[in-house]
């Protein structure tokens, strides 16, 4: 008795839970975009499970409506890959804070680029540490002043496109929370990508971070999807592109096409998936194993 | 004729020689003997004495015993390191041109034999064989048939083509006819093994195996000294059941890839040792915490920090029982053997996910790396339960919250596995009410908590591995107690008093958290004196029982402890119980 | 008129109304009464209700009291919330422009004043400035002089320039002249305070300055609620003595940073919480291998996992006391005041470098984020003491091995610090010999493990920071025993109880690993019933001292246990004792 | 009475302990060439500090006559900063295995590069776990078989010469154990850098890596150092210089000489080492601060 829904709206994607993001919190479009793309895909909630961070950001897991898994900070990245290899039918994704992505979860960030596991990660890059309250982010530009560094950050930035990259990344796209609708694509262009996506997403702070607001990010960003001439599918020319424009870019930065998944590549992985198996297996079985210590 | 003897192959790390241990092992097994394999080796690749002793028996052994039988030696330091083992009687063959070297490091009363062990290998066909040369030495001292390794060596080296097998076969009979007709080394020859067929895995291989059987699809770890094996027991074994092998960057993305795998419904695990347990805690507090299955295995060595990878101990109990902050309950299991290493894995798998939680897995190097012989394995002892898992009916109509964290009376709440319809939750770290979602409210912290707590009341574990064991009388002077490894050199240090007319019990324990108070408490109460005996240097299990028993009392509590990097032999446990008896 | 009462202001997060508690707190401190402040917020930075209430008295207070007696509600969820707790009698400020709204949620015989806080704020300059109106209307309540907070509003605006200084001034009295002439409410003023210079801070504040103070000249570390303060505090006083902040990665880095500042030469630390301390427990580890000092503050929240991140509990004891894998010793110092959060980090440096350990200073939410009244702080009882530093003469010539980790009786070894000709050696985490060289020797390896072990067998604490401290009777007929942040709401509850003519003593343990158990075991012993108090659900203390001593058995330990994220009341710990007197 | 040496030669950089490393190791020439760049450099063993990782490479630390760090697994980067911070006096050299250093280690190696923090770091780089007997290493090439891959690696290898670029290092070179006078150069450089360099070495693991040997190198290998055409002095050129050459290149890739040096940026550093000031201070001092609490 089980209706099918055929066709989804982005109100479909939302919890009950009020979102605790501050009013004008970049957030809140982010939120609006994965929905927005959940909805154009008609994404079965069930089928999809949202693994989130820990910050502000992470906060999306209690509002996206799928089933979600909030980690531990910085952890998104392994625990995405373990859920989408127990079960390849899942619509994985991931999103975060910038923090807790390219701080303390860098590693496991480029590690799983390198992997091209088919998930999609989320990025929502605030330049700051937002939930603990305005410290300097890996992503905070040198000088901006933080309560952690009163006196301006002393540490250069991570690129995140850049650093992406270089690691591999089979899919990026950076988005910009003053523009929802181009998000939604974006992030609907990850999903559908098989391997890993990033989608960077510019999502201003509007409590802690008065330099890189919206006007800021508007009077910079140039969106690559409207220049014909720009080839996504050149690594080379993607990263070129990045530094000149100094990762103001939003739109499709690069996309490969011709790089094995993960799942492609395991040896023996099956086309069912992992967690569906039957486990009791019959002795017989063991008994030959068995036998090779003999 | 022997019933029993040890015998040790000695010589510089790398050069392969280990492998005349395996090769005999293995073929002392079928002939029906028991085994007790133990290697000493160093965290380097090449050079470094390393040295690896077989215990032979008729019976079964699980220590390691005092002294050498027979030692195949392929360079003089191997002598001289292992001199003190060596009693009177004991054959040293060191490889060397010479017939009879003078070799006064080897102590008195100790016959040495010059056998060009390189030499002769050099002569039919190269000098790695020299341990083929070795092991077939080695076969005729014992007294063991030529024939019974032709099949062995066929298989061993059947993938490297006909030449090879040839080679080696050659190897090991020019060995073994060079001692053949040592009629002066004659006592030194074995009984006759019982012929039945038995298996030699280490506890590594068989937590690999019982991992298999008991359903793991999946282990994501990082290398480490000494459990790095089981990974590479399951890299070429779980493909074949459509499993998956994550080599991961570190142990934190190892346990992380593994409870997101447990969550999404497969059977996962990871397995580690101290230095990465370590760095496992946050995640474990995690999968506690959003009631996760995992199987973490902890195959300790020697720490703190890095300490001495390659060296015995039993010291991270502590963190087994108490690291990860906050009030985490968890189940810590530790196998005494590598039969138990087989039916704890498996097990550990059904209590993860009956008990949804973390699941520690205790072995120690001893346990992990010695070559054990085992009787069989009942698979149908395997019995796979999934625990709770909500039915269709059980699960709400898709626009509802499902209450995956529902209060109940076991604490235990059917879950939804992602994919299923009506089974939409929020699984956080962060405090929760019954649908996942987030919340402070005073109550309902206790109430989960509780709930969280509650599930450890009445941990149940299958027959193949009891939570504690008893030998001995009820009531004896003596109660030694121990966990994992110490196993062997209790049972037989406890057997030998006994044959002594000592009254001695000996108590193991595999369930060590939530630990089985009750029945520990009442033999306790009921025996003169208890001894601890375990590898590390604070006395962690005295600790425990100290902590949760109340008769285990500071007067009759007597700690036995060790902690230089090597097991226990029987014989120390003897003399420390001797004074106290 | 009162000697005490308790004050609130609530409203909803994010919008600055924390700040009328701190210009109250201020003032009250500097009229010289004691006051003792609690936060109840949220992780989220805007909406949700968050309140601040003070406590304020003309002698020592260091809990929260049950009841209020004043609230300055900026919205009518704040009257709802707290309701239970307004006491018949209890005066509530709503911002409102009705005069007298009728608030049935705010229960009966609450005298409820509608004023308009906010709209007096835009009248006089700005909506933002209703926080100093709803002071300056406290202040009149509490029948404080208005030119008392003059000079403070200039110094807390001062670097805003002198018309922002103005319109908060206006604010102020704005807010004071509205309800100063109530003559219905002058029940509620407040004896008049005795006027002696004191300080108000948090545990926090205290934690940074003490480290300061005693020479911590580097902290790394990673933002979490609720240690930043810590490294918020430091942030701009450090670089002013040639001092460096570094926020980090993360927690390994932090903690791994400031173990190579500390092998170094400088004084270092970290601070964090539950998360990030499970994350330090391969580090920790490491810097007790190779004895370099480290402090490690673990500013307790309500865990396991992401748990309860602005909720107070004490549920990390077990991973302070046991985290690490191997056989770790270190030192657990508890601070159970602001004052002794200052004495206590700064001993802390003491420690970690005569000991050549780490040592971890446990706070807990409520001792480092409640607002404090300190009498004063005397700077000369905290000696700088560096511990064993090698003399030019004690190290060795150039090219010799310096014995950095020799064996000595006392287990302490004086080190050499990069730098120093003759000191070289190699610090690892590896086992190793006297010269720090790797070496799996096993005579050496029990020697290196019973000298690092020694060196706690005798560790002492600085006057100020004692390790057990007893109030009450030598043989009471209850002994209520605590850690940490307990200390105040113990205190208090053992005064009440003794009032009332029971014999109830108090000990409160700041040094919990190694534990004075000689003390301990004689007084509870001595006692003929022991209560354990504390914020967590394991009975994690109590557990300790079963393990720990001998008099301390289960039949009479009994544990009073709280871990809904609150604090203990005094009234409710006296609850538990009645029940049992 | 101290002697004051003015020349040293390599051999006063060798402690007593005989290495462990296999015969034929790439290690040996690492430790060879470090022991040049010290005696060129006359460093004074007493004012070194030598960081060493966890694996074979790590075993350099117990090698080098210095102060001598042996840390935990991954840990070099933030315990050589936290020296180097302590003591700006003494010159601090990180050396750890691939697997310590991009692996487990990779994201502090990112973050102390961003820092500019004014040490040298030297990466062993077999291409495989070692000391752990042979496992898939991050920089193991794709489809190389190992112990831990015995039907070959499926993770896209981590690059680190494009990421160091990306990461933000001063310093970048690349050396090769066949060749360790001219490693000795390039550490030399590194040390004498202001600021944060990476050396990394190709240095062959002669038991468990059977792919990338020293001929295998040796035929592939170009040495920018020949090349006077090439500016290391052009950030953009390098990393397009080490994508043409597929990272076998050797020689300085990049230097920048206009990066200031956290030590630098940090407020209120000071020019003698914070390791040697008197912590005993006057009461009064703290007095003014206890009365901000007032
Ligand atoms: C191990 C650990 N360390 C620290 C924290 C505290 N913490 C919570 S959120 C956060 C930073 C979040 O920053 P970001 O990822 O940029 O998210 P934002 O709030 O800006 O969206 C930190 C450090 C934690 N929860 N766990
Ligand atoms: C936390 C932790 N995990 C795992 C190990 C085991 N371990 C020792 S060396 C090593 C790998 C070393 O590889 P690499 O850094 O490339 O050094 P190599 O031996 O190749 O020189 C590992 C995984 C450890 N010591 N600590
Ligand atoms: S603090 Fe910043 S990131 Fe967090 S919710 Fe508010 S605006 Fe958003
Ligand atoms: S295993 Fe490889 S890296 Fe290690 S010492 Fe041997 S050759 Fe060198
Ligand atoms: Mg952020
Ligand atoms: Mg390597």
């Amino acid at each position: 008795m089980a209706t099918v829904i055929d066709r989804r709206s982005p109100k479909d994607y939302a919890t009950d839970a009020a979102p605790w993001w501050c009013p004008g919190c970049g957030d809140f479009a982010v939120l609006r975009a994965l929905q927005m793309a959940a909805a154009d895909l008609n994404l079965d909630p069930a089928r999809t499970v949202l693994v989130a961070g820990i910050g502000c950001s992470g906060k999306i897991g209690d509002y996206f409506r799928s089933y979600s898994v909030h980690v531990v900070h910085g952890r998104t990245m392994p625990v995405a890959t373990g859920i989408k290899l127990a079960n390849r039918d899942l619509t994985v994704i991931a999103a975060g804070g910038d923090g807790d992505g390219y701080g303390i979860g860098l590693n496991h960030f480029i590690h799983a680029a390198r992997r091209n596991v088919d998930i999609t990660y989320i990025v929502m890059d605030n330049k700051v540490y937002g939930l603990t309250k305005g410290q300097t982010s890996p992503t905070t530009h040198l000088g901006s002043r933080t309560t952690s560094a009163p006196t301006g950050a002393i540490d250069r930035p991570i690129t995140p496109l850049r650093m992406a990259l270089v690691a591999g990344v089979t899919y990026l796209a950076q988005g910009f929370s003053g523009d929802p609708k181009h998000l939604a694509r974006l992030i609907k262009g990850a999903i559908q990508h098989k391997g890993f996506a990033l989608v960077n997403v510019y999502s201003p702070c509007v409590t802690y971070n008065k330099i890189n607001t919206y006007d800021w990010y508007k009077e910079r960003l140039v969106n690559l999807d409207d220049d014909e001439s720009y080839d996504p599918g050149n690594w080379q020319a993607a990263l070129n592109t990045v530094i000149d424009k100094d990762d103001l870019v939003t739109g499709l930065i690069y996309r490969a096409t011709d790089v094995p998944t993960y799942e492609e590549l395991l040896p023996g992985y099956r086309p069912e998936p992992i967690a569906a198996q039957e486990l009791q297996r019959d002795p017989a079985e063991w008994a030959k194993i068995l036998a090779e210590f003999a | 004729m022997r019933s029993e003897l040890t015998w040790m192959v000695g010589g510089q790390q790398g050069e392969g020689i280990e492998s005349t241990g395996y090769v005999l092992s293995a073929g002392l097994n079928r002939l029906g003997y028991h085994i007790y394999g133990y290697r000493t080796f160093s965290s380097r690749i090449k050079g470094g004495h390393t040295n690896f002793r077989i215990r032979i028996a008729t019976r079964r052994v699980l220590a390691n015993s005092d002294h050498v039988d027979v030692l195949i030696a392929f360079d003089r330091d191997s002598v001289r390191r292992n001199a003190a083992q060596l009693t009177p009687g004991a054959v040293v063959v060191i490889d060397d041109e010479e017939a009879h070297p003078q070799l006064p490091e080897a102590g008195d009363g100790v016959r040495v034999l010059g056998v060009p062990l390189t030499g002769i290998a050099r002569d039919v066909g190269g000098v790695i064989m020299k341990n083929m040369v070795g092991a077939g030495a080695s076969a005729a001292l014992l007294g063991l048939p030529v024939d019974a390794f032709d099949d062995l060596i066929a298989e061993r080296f059947g993938s490297k083509g006909e030449k090879v097998v040839e080679a080696n076969r050659r190897a090991f009979r020019a060995g073994y006819e060079r001692l053949a007709g040592q009629a002066a080394c004659s006592d030194l020859r074995l009984e006759a093994g019982d012929g039945r067929r038995r298996y030699t895995m280490t506890g590594d291989d068989a937590a690999g195996f019982g991992a298999l059987v008991g359903g793991c699809r999946l282990i994501a770890a990082y290398p480490i000294t000494p459990a790095s094996d089981i990974m590479h027991w399951l890299v070429p074994k779980l493909p074949q059941f459509g499993g998956v092998v994550v080599q991961t960057e570190d142990e934190i993305a190892a346990i992380t890839l593994a409870v997101g795998a447990g969550y999404a419904g497969v059977r996962a695990m990871t397995a580690t040792s101290g230095p990465g347990f370590s760095l496992m805690m946050e995640a474990l507090g995690y999968a506690g915490m959003i009631e996760a299955p995992v199987v973490i295995v902890d195959v300790q060595r020697a720490g703190p920090s890095t300490g001495m990878p390659t060296k015995h101990e039993q010291s991270d109990l502590f963190e087994m029982l108490y690291g990860s902050h906050g009030d985490l309950p968890r189940i810590v299991l530790a196998p005494a053997t590598a039969e138990e290493c087989f039916y704890g894995a498996a097990e550990a798998f059904n209590l993860a996910e009956r008990y949804q939680t973390p699941v520690i897995l205790a072995m120690d190097l001893a346990v992990g790396l010695a070559i054990q012989t085992v009787d069989d394995l009942d698979f149908s002892r395997v019995k796979i339960d999934r625990g709770l898992v909500a039915a269709p009916e059980e699960l709400g109509p898709e626009d509802a919250d499902f209450k995956r964290y529902r209060f109940t009376d076991s604490g235990i709440s059917p879950r939804s596995l992602p994919g299923m319809p009506g089974g939409l939750h929020l699984a956080t770290g962060l405090e929760h009410d019954e649908t996942g979602h987030i919340t402070e409210d005073r109550r309902n912290r206790v109430r989960m908590t509780d709930k969280r707590l509650r599930k450890f009341q009445s941990v149940e574990l299958n027959d193949a591995i009891p939570p504690v064991t008893f030998d001995g009388p009820e009531a004896p002077d003596l109660l030694l107690l121990g966990w994992g490894s110490t196993y062997g050199p209790l049972a037989e240090a406890r057997e030998r008093l006994e044959r002594q007319g000592a009254s001695v019990a000996h108590g193991h324990i595999r369930l060590l958290e939530p630990l089985p108070a009750g029945v520990l408490a009442s033999r306790i109460a009921q025996a003169r004196r208890v001894v601890v005996v375990e590898n590390n240097a604070r006395g962690q299990l005295a600790r425990l029982l100290r902590q949760e028993i109340g008769t285990a009392d500071k007067d009759r509590l007597h700690s036995v402890l060790k902690y230089d990097g090597t097991p226990f032999l029987p014989s120390e446990i003897m003399r420390e119980c001797e004074a106290m008896l």
